[in-house]
């Protein structure tokens, strides 16, 4: 199992979830996570008991996918930025019912038809929550395809944990791509039962109900509560990389794809003299809050690099709590950033 | 109560509803639909094994009514979400209820694919020409001319179209297994309409795909009508436009 | 040790799989490897590319302003990559689809009748296999012996014949620039 | 002989009972129950005829019948 | 004209549309809106030359909008939380294409079907977007029924002005409510023209194309760019009620229906002889940064009151930087906070 | 070409279209069903008074190829909008170009009502059995076998349903005043589907209400075959299950 | 000048038009007003009711969780806020419907037989009014004769007849408080 | 007489007017046009007959036809 494989970072992840147990997928064709949806029905189609549905929109897949894990079933649905928003509603109910699930998102340009091109303007519906209520992901923001096979594996895990939905928020740099991976050994053991809580025979024990409402305040109050404690008890699975974080002349902060263009930025810089450091956060929910208030502590320039007119930059200067200073630089429309132009935005910031 | 040691019980409440009084007004046709459903499961045995599916409409509470595993859907969503269920307990029975708002308006697409992939699934669509839960708007089955809180001068078929007939939509499909529309308002109809609820479920424990039965049913609140004027106005108006009867049977799927 | 690829083309002419062949080829040697495909329907009758990162270290951003080396399979493709070449890198042009000289002259640059050679092999479609050959032999940045494995690897059991003629057709591309 | 057993409490007064049994021995009381309906109530029990239209027809499953 | 009727919430909204020129409504019913969609049907079916249409769906309502918009009309939607989350795809698409209209959304509840009772959890859906990709909504939070009426024209004058989707963001305490309004006089001549831009007849004119997309990154981040100007220049726009600022112990910062029940708070505080202070936001975006910033320069304690587990408090802390300490009290699931235990809360916080 | 002069031109591109290539694959019939829907414009005289609505698929495009008015839909939406717009400017032709997912697929629930209000737009629906923007997966109307991304193994109608045929399922409704299926795989099919295409936009001119058009289409590219080879497979497995002709003529729609 | 007040009762009983013509009466004499309705699909059987307030101030919060005053149309409305009256409050009975006792002793208690008064102007429907009318009689919050008004203005041209039954209606309510 | 002009540079190549053409008369060019394909032209103009088939199945509007 241990082998080098080049595999596409789309494919990636449905290798990743096929390997994490996941036996039933619903999805809707979009550019640029087409191939994860061939790469689900391709195999799947062949694994007796397990499901392939190309639904016939995204709203019905994400339904789908809240029948599935209702009744006990590893489950995902993938999209890209159009289709995620499709999904809200639905996404909303499965939070409210606590259905586990996994929920890609190979973000593109935005907003409207947009591009097709990589992008991170989901951001905020990632994190915040694009439905409504009040209600969270769990958000994962692979930057490697590695880190695609690994964080979709333990956003299954997560999930069942909390019986809450996770996202694997990529972009189309990180679906198209390909690098070498490798699949660590899983043993399907270690999936939880969902004995105690799913749809399914009654026999010997009372029906059970799945119900995302309370026309009475005080109950749904109860439900949301216990949402709230939830979220609170989350944030203990936070996950970031820091880089060079020692003695740095500025901080970038920045996820998912724009990190690994970081960390060509800080080579470069390295070379003239400047200092970079880097904060990446892997998860986006929970947002590493603590650890960047830490740095910034110690250092009083902040970069965020987004695909986006900015968006993570408010929750860096929520951890920062203004001790800092923290601009943005970002690039939008698909275009991605260079590793040159971070270091100009750099230096215009250190002079 | 001595009298019933001595007597036979011949009509009691189906075992597969629960003790819960329905939450629906007086003379709604839900309570009658419900206890059909509960009945079918009852004659049929499956409650233990059966998932079953409450819409958002007035039937929502339906999750407190029937003694089996039940879900509430997103309003219109069902038929996926019986889709997803179905796929993951091939050997459960799973069934939907839903509203004419709900099946025929915003949940078209679900209930057309779901039909479509011949899903092996039961569903029951109630058909009241009206939303009921939302205070009386128009439903796409709401007759020509009927007035609600959003027709308030009668629905115009010019601007608003004709009402949606959906066993005849449906059943221009190849996958659907049976297709049947019934009525409440008589002995004999109550008798039929048990009759196509027990095959519609019948038919999915024989795996023979997807079966739908409309039930013709009153919304004496937004209908602004007492229960028994609601009983007429649904044989004199809605029957005519709505004819019962059985849209496709097919005995073997292929 | 280190190339960044550009491999650019039309629709048809099998581009992603060049840039696929070696970015497995250096896999296979260990090196860190990261490809990428242009995407989306520009593909149709338009330019096809990929890049291509072979590296000792990680690699880092996958996205190449500035390749190194460039293999251009038709006219529209070197109009569109020939300025962004980094001095000094490298020029792959598909001698039988693209008459014009190259502007540039602060590249090294190599002509390969690709499309011709495939004639000879009697399949046009090996003409990617041709110009790879000669990239390969050009840059030395994978060895053709795994790009040989690679290619078995990629197009698996039952393909013995095409493989052949792929490895034909490397061959012959290797002998342009080794001779 | 037969006899039909309505929960008063059950009832919601809609009065399709009284419309739909044959014999029309099915009134609505006068009373109110604890849910402010006046309850269907059975006069005439020696005419029923177990015939259970009136259950077949009740929203609210409120009637039993024995036979 | 300035006479004052006693109006529903929902029915007011609807009023004001019409005062102002609007004449095409698409809705999809939902409660604790559903009075609005009524009221627009019963007086535009009434209305030659004007349309109301029940959609199938909120989906194909908010595209009905967008294609009426287009075409050069004054047009609005309405529905209440999970309805607003279908939405988010075609908001996303108004937004790119820069088509205006107003969408009022009715809060009840959440996430998931919720409950019908009031709720403010879609604070974050609002403002942060819901949907896909860079863009935002003009966003007012009304407190009142006249708040209602004024707020609605308003909402379409700014949509116009900066042809952007305005969102009213109420609740089903405000829908439901009965207060008197006034309508003043409106003078339809302000609407302007869309002839240099809307859909039509193309008589001596090039053809028009309205286009939600470009493939070419470089041309879509032209566009995104443009809209992140709009959304500078819309800054100017915020609005903002303060009440008893110049000395208070504390100020709570509250919108909407919650803000006039914090009103109530503070006269049962004043009795106590506890000095409240109240920052209003009358438009969540643009939110009152710089004003809310300007009274952290002067009070220590800021109390955040919303009907969720906490949104509009990231804004805050965003507009304190850390100079102030921020709490925050909430209510979930249609729990509407009582004046008291928002006292209680602020004596806590005195202590 | 001096030639020119002395002769007549009996065909050239029509006046409809701009001067923009086709962004289409070679042999894709997208091309031809552009001309046909232009020279309908250009016969009837109604481009400058036109707005055409562009779906999301391969054809997101035309709104670069059509002289009149356009807008880029959201996937699916194009007859929501296209209600919106026609209700603005009920003076202006409006029509939409959609695509088997599009308009059979995601766009089910807007089709089936935009249809059922006899909204008085014209659609002209591209059924190539597949999704050709996104690169090749099934569409509801991919065929019984059919290999597509997604249908790798083959479309089984077991699980995935039968093909769709859109035609047959609006009829069931009363408000659609023309519907039909045309291909153009010979000359005398293109000469119907025109005169199909053109009666489609001649009942908008005319107030009779909803129209639609179904094209059956190739994608080369998709299908894998040479374009000459799609037209061969659209000829022997695409006709025979959907049939050509007129499903709906209503001359006078009351 | 101010009164809260929580009026309660069944589905049917008109129990929304009472408290809007409370409201609508306030604001025809200047008062600043608010009306609050429960709703959903609670209605269907269970209890209606509504909240008003009449304030000669601004009013902040419309929500009122004690009213001072309280008018019971059935027993379920009366179980349900008998409670949460507050201290020296008034409640308005339905004695018609609800024949027990009110366990608080520190309110003041009206009794109207509404439904009966009501049968005897020969439509049950005008209940509601009967128990206004006591209710307008005790509390003074806001002129009969604006009610009047009120009435007029809610159910318009075309309705005098209803009109003059309920003013008939109000009027024996009234007459129960002041004799 | 008759004649058709085929576009060289719109002409994609897809070869359905060769197929189509009754005379058979349209062949495909050797060389390419400047986007890379082989473009359609017309061999033995004399033989055409202005029946404009060609014209009607060409998907890139490319030929244009004169009697
Ligand atoms: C997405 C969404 N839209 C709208 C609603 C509001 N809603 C609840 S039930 C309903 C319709 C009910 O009508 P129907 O389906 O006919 O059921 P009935 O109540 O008549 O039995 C609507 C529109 C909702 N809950 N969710
Ligand atoms: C909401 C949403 N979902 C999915 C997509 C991706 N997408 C673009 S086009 C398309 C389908 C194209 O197929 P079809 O409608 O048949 O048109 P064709 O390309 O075959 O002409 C899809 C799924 C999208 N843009 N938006
Ligand atoms: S509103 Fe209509 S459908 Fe709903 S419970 Fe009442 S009568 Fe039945
Ligand atoms: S069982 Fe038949 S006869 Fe007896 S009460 Fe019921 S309906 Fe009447
Ligand atoms: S049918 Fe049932 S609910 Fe109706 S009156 Fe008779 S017993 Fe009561
Ligand atoms: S992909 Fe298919 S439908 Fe799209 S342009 Fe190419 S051939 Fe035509
Ligand atoms: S006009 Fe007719 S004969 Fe002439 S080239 Fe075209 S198809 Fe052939
Ligand atoms: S049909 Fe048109 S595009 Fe195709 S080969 Fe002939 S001229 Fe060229
Ligand atoms: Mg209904
Ligand atoms: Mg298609």
């Amino acid at each position: 199992m241990e082998e080098r494989l080049l595999m596409k970072g789309n494919e990636a992840i449905g290798e990743a979830a096929i390997h994490a147990g996941c036996r039933y997928y619903f999805g809707y064709p979009i550019t640029p996570q087409s191939e994860l949806i061939a790469y689900m029905a391709k195999r799947l189609l062949k694994i007796k008991g397990a499901t392939f549905i190309q639904a016939e929109s995204e709203i019905a897949a994400i339904n789908m996918v809240y029948g599935a894990s209702a009744a006990g079933g590893r489950v995902m649905t993938s999209s890209s930025s159009p289709g995620i928003s499709l999904k809200q509603e639905g996404i909303s109910y499965l939070a409210c019912a606590e259905l586990p699930c996994v929920i890609v998102n190979i973000m593109r340009g935005g907003p409207g038809l947009g591009s097709i091109q990589p992008a991170q303007g989901d951001y905020f519906q990632a994190t915040k929550g694009g439905g409504h209520g009040d209600y969270h992901l769990i958000v994962f923001a692979p930057s490697s395809v590695q880190e695609l096979v690994d964080l979709t594996i333990r956003a299954f895990s997560l999930a069942d944990k909390y019986r809450n939905p996770a996202m694997i928020l990529g972009d189309g740099l990180l679906g198209q791509m390909m690098e070498p991976v490798q699949f660590k050994e899983f043993d399907e053991k270690n999936i939880p039962s969902k004995e105690d809580w799913a749809l399914g025979s009654s026999h010997g024990r009372k029906p059970r109900r799945i119900v995302p409402f309370d026309l009475d305040p005080n109950e749904l109050e109860k439900i949301v509560n216990k949402l709230g404690q939830k979220y609170q008890d989350m944030q203990k699975e936070v996950e970031y990389e820091v880089v060079n974080i020692d003695n740095p002349d500025i901080v970038i902060v920045a996820y998912g794809s724009i990190a690994r263009i970081v960390k060509t930025t800080i080579q470069k810089a390295k070379q003239e003299g400047i200092n970079i450091g880097l904060v990446r956060p892997i998860t986006l929910y929970p947002f590493p809050y603590a650890a960047i208030e830490e740095v910034a502590n110690k250092v009083d320039k902040f970069l965020v690099t987004e695909m986006s007119l900015g968006q993570m930059v408010e929750d860096v200067k929520l951890a920062v709590k203004g001790k800092s200073q923290v601009s943005f630089y970002g690039r939008t429309g698909g275009v991605v950033i260079s590793p040159i132009e971070i270091l100009q935005e750099v230096k215009k910031l250190l002079d | 109560m001595g009298v019933k040691k001595l007597m036979k019980q011949v009509f009691t409440k189906p075992k597969s509803l629960t003790d819960v009084p329905f939450t629906y007004c007086p003379g709604c046709h839900h309570g009658i639909i419900h206890r059909l459903v509960a009945e079918a499961m009852d004659d049929l045995n499956i409650a233990e094994d059966t998932i079953g599916i409450a819409p958002v409409g007035c039937a929502v509470f339906a999750y407190l009514f029937f003694e089996c595993d039940m879900i509430v859907a997103a309003h219109g969503r069902a038929p996926a979400i019986a889709t997803g269920i179905k796929r993951v307990k091939p050997d459960n029975i799973v069934f939907t209820y839903q509203g004419d708002g709900d099946l025929a308006s915003i949940g078209t697409a679900e209930i057309v694919h779901a039909a479509n992939r011949g899903e092996k699934i039961t569903v029951i669509f109630v058909n009241n020409a009206i939303y009921g839960m939302t205070g009386g708007q128009m439903a796409p089955t709401t007759l020509e001319g009927q007035i609600t809180q959003t027709s308030p001068y009668g629905r115009d078929s010019k601007t608003m179209g004709m009402p949606i007939r959906i066993c005849e939509l449906l059943s221009t499909l190849n996958s659907p297994a049976y297709i049947a529309r019934v009525a409440l308002t008589k002995p004999a109809y109550i008798v039929k309409a048990k009759k196509a609820i027990k095959k519609a479920f019948q038919y999915q424990l024989d795996g023979k795909g997807f079966a739908l039965v409309e039930v013709l049913s009153t919304c004496p609140t937004s209908w602004g009508l007492s229960p028994k004027e609601a009983n007429e106005w649904l044989n004199e108006k809605m029957i005519p436009y709505y004819p019962l009867g059985e849209f496709k049977n097919v005995e073997e799927v292929s | 040790m280190l190339d960044e690829i550009i491999i650019a083309g039309f629709g048809g002419q099998g581009i992603l799989l060049m840039g696929r062949l070696i970015a497995h080829a250096g896999m296979l040697e260990g090196k860190h490897v990261a490809w990428m495909p242009s995407y989306g329907p520009e593909m149709r009758g338009g330019t096809a590319n990929c890049t291509v990162i072979i590296s000792s270290e990680e690699v880092a951003s996958p996205v190449v302003p500035n390749p190194l080396s460039l293999i251009a399979m038709n006219l529209p493709s070197l109009d569109k990559f020939e300025p962004l070449v980094e001095k000094g890198g490298t020029i792959i042009v598909n001698q039988s689809l693209i008459s014009r000289n190259i502007y540039r002259d602060d590249v090294e640059v190599v002509k390969v009748p690709a499309n011709d050679i495939a004639n000879e092999l009697g399949n046009l479609r090996v003409a990617n296999m041709v110009a790879l050959g000669s990239y390969i032999a050009k840059s030395k940045s994978v060895k053709m012996q795994t790009v040989f494995e690679a290619l078995e690897q990629t197009l698996g059991k039952g393909s013995e014949k095409i493989i052949e003629l792929n490895k034909e057709a490397l061959k012959r591309g290797e002998k342009i620039i080794i001779g | 002989m037969a006899k039909i057993i309505i929960d008063r409490e059950r009832c919601k007064g809609c009065e399709l009972c009284t419309l739909i049994c044959p014999q029309k021995i099915i009134v609505m009381s006068k009373s109110f129950n604890k849910k402010s309906y006046h309850p269907a109530e059975l006069m005439n029990p020696e005419k029923c005829t177990g015939c259970a239209f009136c259950a077949m027809t009740c929203p609210d499953v409120a009637i039993e019948v024995y036979k």
